[in-house]
């Protein structure tokens, strides 16, 4: 377990070498209005892995998932999924809202088929197809139920479902979590890791728990506040296969906090 | 890692015009505001001029019937009666309204009694029994003031009973776990806590007052601008009788404006999130 | 068809009318009838063309309107009673100084009671306008009016509920169109056989009316007249017209009406200029009268 | 409230208030106050004589024509004003202002515009419910979550489909709260509008009655429409209550 | 460090030996119509300790502090304070809500001295109180703002101020961080260990973390769902000398974050 964290200052993004960039995000700037939210950034995305985005609030994390999903333009810079520059939202990319998005007049079952509902799916396939992701994550028995019948975690589960259910590549994650309770949240987070395992999927999750963070990540990016930045770049490189316990309390695990909370601190008020 | 993409977008100066007028247009709601009056205006002359009816003044005219009507003193003094009982009416629902609402708001069972009264009341349509007010009250200050009341008081009650109920009970269990008194519950924390919604409900009521004082001026005997509505019209001065609705429109409309204005800045019901 | 616009709503008072309309009506005129909710929206209507025919007073509009406006029959005249709460008042010089109801603004109620006021040499504190005859009467009764002025109708029911209440204050010499007829220039050109047969109905009708006026209830039934009238309603309608059959012209009014109206309202204020100058021709229009009488005579 | 443990619903106190009207009205305190007994009497001779049928055929052929303008008007109006800025801006002042003028002050002029006939009336109805169907509709459009945008946007919605799948059902509570509150305020276009402007329908009866002291048939009367007014609003809710239980705790 | 953790089983409330119990819970139950969020609960809190109530959501935590406050009634069992039963709010009790309960029109010096100003204390010595404890939550400056000019930390801040103001003997406190982002949670968590340290008075706590819980408890009582009954007590004793870095790192620490998080993780959905 090594941790390879770059002091601030002689940071290079251009050194991180990666394998099989799924996403590139090129010089990727953004103002809104007057507002410089973020300044060219540079990062790479790989097939298999989860990476983090880390920054104190306001820093252009929700900002940076919106330009890589196509659903907000950059200012200036692009972005590159497969090779190919985005122009907007595609269907090699899926998102999962802080909110959870889930249309509450629609069933789980149309919820999580909607995405294939938009791509004009026949109701039969698409509901199978619904019914396998929702078997999924877990929620079989609550095909019929309205969102606002479930719990926070189960409502996030419906989103996830939603994004796997259109077998996009990659997955980008705003705060899923943050709605759900703490005591789901750990559930939950050894759940991503299981779906990361079997997927081989690019996720890219933000997320402001350091522990979480370094939990679930192959990779974490932290950003500088505004205008965001990346300001360092952290692979804690866990051993996935000891148990989740033992992890919560490797040394390795709890430095990695450590040095991102002593990273982060600063920013706090 | 290759940084192969520098370019900034280079953005057709056509696009920039375009844009700079569409964030023009976004952003100046005053422009907006000027334009669709100078419409409203030039077609309502332009139809004025035509005309499509002998009944339909000009825009112009109507304006130089403001004028004099102002000049000659009879707008001043038609509002300064309308406006009497519509301020007695205003301020009676004001202080009976807020009060029936808060105790309302307080007693389950003065709730339970009053509040479908006034729900009904304030869904009927309420012109109807305008013209029974002359009947007891007769056709003076206090049959309009009573107008006004009927109209206006359901809202500022079934308002301020709102407020009370949606007073923060966190706030209220605070006061509790401190051992205040019931009254200082309600003079301290439900009252100041209902306040921005009080306001808003009289705010309603003024507007509800409005339409009462006119329904009063047009139904019981014509005074104020009524008269002048009724007056002008009966001896086809129709320029005068448009810039007394006209006036009594915008008289509405300023009033209304300003009293959203102090909710807005002076109550900040949005500041009490906290 | 001839659309005409009252300016009141049918009551037993309009059931002359009414009657008129379906003798008309047996004559091949096709009429379509609008109850308005004053005298001056059936004036404004015809005003703006969206009535061909309009009951009322008009003289004040007459003068003002741009639109070509005349009156061509006259239909009742005055028939008002200043009435006093025996309480308060006795006779006219106790209302110096003190506040009357009359009908509306420039009405010819308003102008009878300035016409006394300035006869006795008194001013009254403040006109109120209280639309409505009835309203009057009933504001009498329950005490919120001290002094108005109201009709034959409301004479009666004062005299039937509180025959000790009220006095009636005296007033002579006073006589003018109370409602008339009037319709625009263009349409009385283009149809005039269908005015002449209104007018034919209505004149020939008045005095049928005056010679019995218990005629009214049969004709209403023959008619089918206001079908859902009350009881009350019917019990009027013999003693109504009984009153007013003195102040049912039996010649349609014209020109002399028009002389005596001329008096009337500029002293009243409602017309302006010298009454000797005022042209009959600028507010009446007498063919269709004249042909009419003419054609059935003069009583 | 509760009484000795039972609930006693709320709408429930308007039966004590109509006995103490029938015990005022008994003790024959002002004429204005018939007995309710007398009252219901004459709702049921009312309602079978022909100009009361008449009255409100005209009365509802008004107000269901100015009501579907208003709907149809409204609430496309309300979400393009939800949706484009531009066109807030233009038409944003006007719904303020009418939403809350004295409209009755402009039936005058209105009749001047439409005529004398139903065609003022239902303008009026028109113009008591458009606004507030209007700016009911731009709220339900403006707090229309973004994430569910950005979510049916994200899985390649074109604006026609986010419009029909996500907006106009999102938005549905609150435009059919406007349309609730259009009705009441429509039913007291209607009225005002026949009371002051053309004596037809529901107005002229009014009238009638009321000159005639007929204080029996001039409350049924009120108390038909207050009726249908209530009747109205709690259809309108009752289908609100529906969507708002699919919507749940949004 | 020992760690106190009796099997759910032979888990026996009365065997719990306290030294000075101020206030007694006694064979609480409460019944929300048809809802059972208590039964028989039986617990004794001590002066100077800061006790946790730890459990799933709906489990009636919160409705077991109000029952303790006063702010509801118990359907059957009786609160003891200070050995006098209690029949409502009490001067000796203190309330700190979750959302803060701030009056928004009120100034922070208003807000702090609310209590006092309830006692009908004139206002130059209330002042007084007011600025003594709103110095001592770091606040000193901020007298004269409203609740709306504040952070979320800083309101609660003022919250714990106004309860410490009336000097009452026990202090309530429901959630008082759930609103406060995490990053400023640790810092509020040190702080509270603080004023436990400071003023002799007993603390009722409740959170839903676990780390949270362990960190600053004295005592923790685990919940189990509804109806809410007294299923673990367990005493972290916690070195509180040690470097708070070092705490969270600590085993025994991280022996009860563990074993509360699997006494509670078959409760999670
Ligand atoms: N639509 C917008 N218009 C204007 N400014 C915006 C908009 N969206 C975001 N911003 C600004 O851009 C900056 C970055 O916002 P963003 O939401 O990406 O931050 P974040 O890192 O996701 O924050 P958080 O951790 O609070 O979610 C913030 O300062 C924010 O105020
Ligand atoms: N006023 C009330 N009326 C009816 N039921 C209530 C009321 N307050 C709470 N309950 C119910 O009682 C149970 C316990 O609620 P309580 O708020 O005490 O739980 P909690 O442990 O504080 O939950 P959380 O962790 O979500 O704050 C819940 O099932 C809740 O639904
Ligand atoms: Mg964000
Ligand atoms: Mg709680």
């Amino acid at each position: 377990m090594t941790v390879n964290a770059l002091a601030k200052e002689d940071f290079d993004p251009a050194s991180v070498v990666t394998h099989d960039p799924v996403v590139r995000v090129e010089a990727i700037s953004k103002h809104y209005g007057s507002v410089e939210a973020l300044r060219s950034i540079d990062l790479q995305f790989e097939r298999g892995k989860l990476t983090t985005l880390l920054g104190p609030s306001g820093c252009g994390k929700t900002t940076l998932l919106k330009i890589i999903a196509g659903l907000v333009p950059a200012t200036s810079g692009q972005i590159v999924v497969n090779g190919r520059a985005v122009t907007g939202p595609g269907p090699e990319r899926a998102f999962v809202f802080q909110d959870f998005a889930l249309m509450p007049w629609a069933t789980v079952l149309r919820n999580v088929g909607f995405g294939l509902e938009l791509k004009g799916m026949a109701a039969a396939e698409r509901n199978r197809i619904a019914r396998r992701y929702i078997e999924e994550v877990g929620l079989q028995g609550f095909e019929d139920k309205y969102p606002h019948e479930l719990s926070g975690g189960m409502r996030q589960r419906v989103g996830i479902a939603r994004a796997f259910a259109v077998n996009a590549d990659v997955l980008l994650l705003d705060e899923p979590f943050s709605a759900v309770d703490e005591q789901n949240r750990r559930k939950f987070q050894e759940d991503l890791l299981r779906l990361v395992e079997m997927e081989r999927k690019t996720f890219i999750f933000v997320t402001h728990s350091i522990e979480e963070a370094v939990y679930v990540s192959d990779r974490i990016v932290l950003l500088s506040p505004r205008p965001g930045r990346v300001s360092n770049i952290i692979d804690p490189r866990i051993d996935r296969t000891a148990n989740p316990d033992d992890i919560r309390r490797d040394p390795g695990y709890l430095d990695v906090v450590e040095e991102i909370w002593q990273g982060l601190r600063h920013y706090a008020e | 890692m290759s940084v192969m993409s520098q370019d900034v977008k280079v953005v057709a100066p056509a696009a920039t015009t375009r844009e700079a007028l569409r964030l023009f247009a976004e952003r100046r709601r005053s422009f907006w505001v000027v334009l669709s009056l100078a419409v409203l205006f030039t077609t309502w002359e332009i139809a004025g001029r035509i005309p499509i009816s002998f009944a339909f003044p000009t825009f112009l005219d109507t304006l130089a019937a403001f004028f004099e009507m102002v000049g000659d003193g009879t707008m001043i003094r038609a509002f300064f009666l309308t406006l009497q009982p519509l301020v007695l009416g205003v301020a009676v629902s004001a202080l009976l309204g807020i009060t029936l609402g808060i105790v309302m708001g307080l007693s389950d069972r003065v709730e339970w009694l009053l509040a479908p009264v006034f729900i009904v009341l304030q869904a009927a349509p309420m012109a109807a029994l305008v013209p029974l007010v002359t009947f007891v009250y007769g056709i003076g200050l206090v049959a309009k003031t009573l107008a006004v009341i009927m109209l206006a008081l359901p809202v500022i009650v079934l308002n301020s009973y709102k407020a009370v109920r949606h007073v923060n009970p966190s706030l209220v269990d605070m006061c509790r776990s401190f051992q205040g008194t019931r009254r200082q519950q309600i003079f301290k924390i439900i009252i100041p806590d209902a306040s921005p919604v009080l306001f808003a409900g009289l705010r309603l009521g003024v507007a509800a007052g409005f339409i009462g004082v006119m329904l009063a001026e047009l139904l019981i005997t014509p005074t104020g601008i009524g008269d002048l509505i009724t007056y002008h019209r009966s001896v086809a001065n129709y320029a005068h009788m448009y810039a007394a609705v006209a006036a009594i429109i915008a008289a509405s409309t300023v009033t209304l404006a300003l009293l959203q204005w102090f909710e807005t800045n002076v109550m900040r019901p949005e500041k009490r999130r906290s | 068809p001839m659309r005409v616009a009252f300016g009141d709503i049918a009551t037993v008072e309009t059931l002359g009318l009414l009657i008129a309309m379906e003798r008309a009506k047996e004559q091949g005129v096709e009429i379509e009838t609008t109850f308005l909710k004053s005298e001056d929206i059936a004036a404004q209507a015809v005003v703006s063309g969206q009535a061909d025919i309009g009951i009322g007073g008009p003289y004040a509009l007459l003068q003002k309107v741009k639109a070509p406006i005349r009156i061509f029959l006259q239909l009742s005249e005055l028939q008002m009673y200043p009435v006093v709460n025996t309480e308060f008042y006795d006779e006219w010089a106790d209302l110096d100084g003190q506040e009357i109801a009359v009908h509306s603004r420039g009405s010819g109620t308003e102008a009878i009671m300035q016409m006394m006021a300035d006869k006795h040499g008194i001013k009254y504190s403040s006109v109120a306008y209280v639309p409505g005859a009835e309203v009057r009467t009933g504001a009498l009764l329950q005490g919120n009016v001290k002094a108005t002025i109201v009709d034959s109708s409301g004479k009666r029911v004062l005299e039937a509920e509180a025959p000790d209440k009220f006095a009636f204050l005296p007033l002579d010499g006073v006589e003018a169109t109370d409602e008339a007829m009037f319709a625009n220039t263009d349409y009385l050109a283009q149809n005039p056989e269908d005015v002449a047969k209104l007018v034919e109905a209505v004149v020939t009708t008045w005095r049928e009316i005056a010679a019995d006026p218990t005629v009214v209830a049969k004709l209403r039934e023959q008619y089918n007249l206001l079908p859902d009238a009350t009881p009350e309603m019917l019990a009027e309608i013999e003693p109504y017209y009984s009153g007013m059959k003195d102040a049912l012209p039996m010649n349609g009014g014209g020109e002399e009406a028009a002389r005596s109206d001329f008096a009337f309202y500029t002293a009243s204020g409602a017309l302006e200029g010298n009454p000797e100058e005022l042209k009959v021709e600028d507010f009446w229009d007498l063919t269709a009268l004249n042909g009419v009488l003419g054609k059935i005579g003069t009583q | 409230m509760t009484l000795f443990g039972y609930r006693i619903p709320m709408m429930a106190s308007l039966i004590v208030w109509a006995l103490i009207w029938e015990i005022v009205g008994q003790l024959d305190v002002i004429f204005l106050i018939p007995p309710m007994s007398a009252i219901i009497a004459a709702g049921f001779d009312l309602v079978q004589t022909n100009s009361w049928q008449n009255a409100t055929l005209v009365t509802i052929r008004s107000f269901v024509i100015g009501m579907a303008l208003a709907i149809g008007i409204g609430v496309p109006l309300g979400v393009m004003m939800g949706r484009v800025k531009i066109i807030d801006n233009i038409f944003g002042l006007w719904v303020n202002i009418f939403v809350s003028a004295p409209l009755s002050a402009l039936v005058p002029v209105l009749m001047i515009l439409f005529g004398m006939g139903e065609a003022t009336i239902v303008v009026t109805v028109f113009l008591f419910a458009v606004w507030i169907i209007v700016l009911d509709a731009r709220a339900g459009v403006m707090q229309v979550p973004a994430s569910l945008v950005d979510m049916a946007r994200s899985y390649g919605a074109s604006q026609a489909t986010i419009m029909r799948k996500i907006i106009l059902v999102s938005a549905l509570p609150e435009i059919l709260a406007g349309i609730r509150i259009g009705v009441i305020r429509g039913v007291k276009g209607v009225v005002i509008g026949q009371i002051l402007v053309a004596v037809i329908g529901y107005g002229e009866l009014f009238e009638l009655y009321s000159r005639s002291f007929d204080m029996e048939r001039f409350w049924a009367l009120t108390m038909v429409l207050f009726a249908a007014a209530m009747v109205l609003s709690a259809i309108v809710e009752n289908a609100e209550k529906r969507i708002e239980y699919y919507a749940g705790a949004r």
